[in-house]
């Protein structure tokens, strides 16, 4: 069951995950990008609690459409509008329901992954964050509840996949061959957008 | 006569304010709008800096954006859908400078949205150099 | 390990310098000059400028210069001409920008000047909005 | 007979022709172009003349090697390479001899068409100052004397030539058709460059 006060921690996790992760951010994005994506999320999500702390939300929807908005404003790289499509439309399928059923959830985070995958044109196996989102949604999706430790599992072998992968898409897609051996950035930072959001939940019940 | 107007999208404020003088210098009769860098002036792309540039430039004839690399395009996708289907805009997909210079000379013509959008992608096979 | 360096030639000062950022983000190993614009940073290119740049960067594993448009490769030529025959000096044929990205990646690794020079002219190739 | 001081004339000739024609060079390259050529030549001619005001020079060789000199660093657009490769070619072959007879002169000029070509990689009816310096050069060479009014009316009918071309080379060459119907700038300025050749060495004898 996802309140509000749900969404929030969620964005608060996330918010400490990235700050955490920074460094690793950073130095993936090094290895087979321009090495900005821990400065990017940590900016967005830093501004995205300033923007928590001020404002109050009647729904989870609501909470989520307007952090959606900040990393849309604030991320120059292409997380920024990857993670704002899907945010905006998580928040769109959310509605303006009071709380989410994990049900209900599912159908947000699918709402999401296919903003991600229409956003960045990206399909499986491409070295993206997608190959992250895809794999989580598509195995929980048509569960009644969601088992979180398997979701967090599933996040974390998932990051491991894009190890393999030949780049396709984003600037890791200039190293061509070159990129394998490494793991997508993108596809980290959106483990820890699960493993927070797990974390919120489980909390909750 | 109308002419259609230039959107240029580029992770460098430099880049797109630097082209639009060049493209301004090539055919000052068409109107281009910079929409280069984050709001702070950083390397990246903001989505409300391009909705207000294509805002800025909007005419009924049309307006082609020019973009440097693969994050911007998600970003001036994004543009469109928050500026909220703005008709008669193209995205090309075309080298940003070399396309850039065909489209205002296009543009310059009177021309339509969708002959100076191929203009510009044309320059995929315009080499500089002649080697013969 | 030495790795190949890259000059920028634009008719626009800050298209150069802003490039230059962009590549240097990407690849902050690669070594690159930016000479744009006149020599008061009007609107041109400068022989006398870019023969400083190609100087300035240079190594024995060779430079690729990259140019926005024609005249630009006329004073590029001329240049090396007054730099008086530098060795592994190559002119790419290729998109400014795109180019620039791709021969940055390239030069990163340590690459040859002719593979680096390469993969810059493939960025003709290379769409950046993904049709299928 | 060129000496040193027809050399000087040449280019002070030169200056005044452009100056007189800077508007009607703007308004040229603004049809076909960026507008610029009468403000680049008219900087170039104008350095040029305060150089030869200040220094002083041995031979018409080494008179027009500075010339070239301020072309080159002056001019920031495609005629700053291409009159500086043609007059550092035209120094070239006039070396330190201290008077040129015709046939040398022809011999120079010759070698700064051949430059013109090369730097700007033109070939006949490419719409560029080529289609002025080729046929006024081709003409001329082999004789023994040069009938200057010849040679004018050479140039005059080489610029017109120009209109009816579809452009091949510099900026023109992106109006692709539409560039037909126009005079090519750059010859323009050519027929006032060999114009001015002319009126030097019409007073000289
Ligand atoms: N077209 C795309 N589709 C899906 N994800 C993408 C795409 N392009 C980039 N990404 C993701 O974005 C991440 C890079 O984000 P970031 O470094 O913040 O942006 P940038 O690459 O613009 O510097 C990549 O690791 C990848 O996961
Ligand atoms: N590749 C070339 N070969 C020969 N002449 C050229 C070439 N490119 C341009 N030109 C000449 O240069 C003239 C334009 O000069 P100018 O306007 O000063 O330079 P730019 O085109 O760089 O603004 C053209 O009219 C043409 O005669
Ligand atoms: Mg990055
Ligand atoms: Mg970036
Ligand atoms: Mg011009
Ligand atoms: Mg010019």
């Amino acid at each position: 069951m996802i309140t509000t006060g749900t969404a929030k921690s969620w964005m608060e996790n996330f918010k400490e995950l990235i700050l955490e992760n920074k460094d690793e951010l950073t130095t993936l994005d090094q290895a087979i990008g321009d090495g900005d994506h821990g400065i990017n999320m940590a900016r967005g999500v830093q501004e995205m609690d300033k923007m928590l702390q001020e404002k109050t939300f009647e729904t989870p929807g609501a909470l989520l459409k307007a952090a959606a908005m900040v990393f849309i404003s604030k991320i120059g790289g292409a997380s920024g509008p990857l993670y704002g499509s899907a945010l905006m439309k998580i928040a769109a399928e959310a509605g303006d329901k009071a709380e989410l059923t994990d049900q209900d959830l599912l159908a947000c985070l699918d709402a999401g992954k296919k903003a991600v995958q229409q956003r960045g044109r990206a399909e499986t196996g491409e070295k993206t964050m997608y190959d992250v989102w895809d794999p989580v949604v598509s195995t929980f999706r048509g569960e009644e509840t969601i088992d979180w430790e398997a979701l967090k599992t599933t996040a974390q072998q998932a990051v491991k996949s894009t190890v393999d992968m030949h780049a396709k898409k984003g600037r890791a897609a200039y190293l061509g061959a070159r990129s394998v051996g490494h793991t997508d950035p993108g596809a980290f930072s959106s483990r820890l957008f699960f493993e927070a959001l797990a974390d919120a939940a489980q909390k909750e019940n | 006569m109308d002419k259609v107007s230039l959107v240029l999208v580029s992770h460098s404020k430099e880049i797109a304010d630097g082209l639009k003088k060049l493209l301004g210098e090539m055919q000052p009769e068409v109107t281009i709008a910079a929409a280069g860098g984050e709001e702070d002036g950083g390397i990246g792309t903001n989505a409300e800096v391009i909705a207000r540039a294509v805002e800025e430039v909007y005419t009924e004839k049309g307006t082609v954006i020019l973009f440097d690399l693969g994050s911007a395009l998600l970003n001036a996708e994004l543009a469109l859908e928050l500026a909220g289907g703005k008709q008669n805009v193209r995205i090309a997909d075309a080298p940003m400078i070399e396309g850039g210079l065909a489209a205002v000379v296009e543009a310059g013509f009177g021309s339509s949205v969708e002959k100076t959008a191929e203009a510009a992608e044309k320059a995929y096979e315009m080499k500089k150099i002649d080697r013969s």
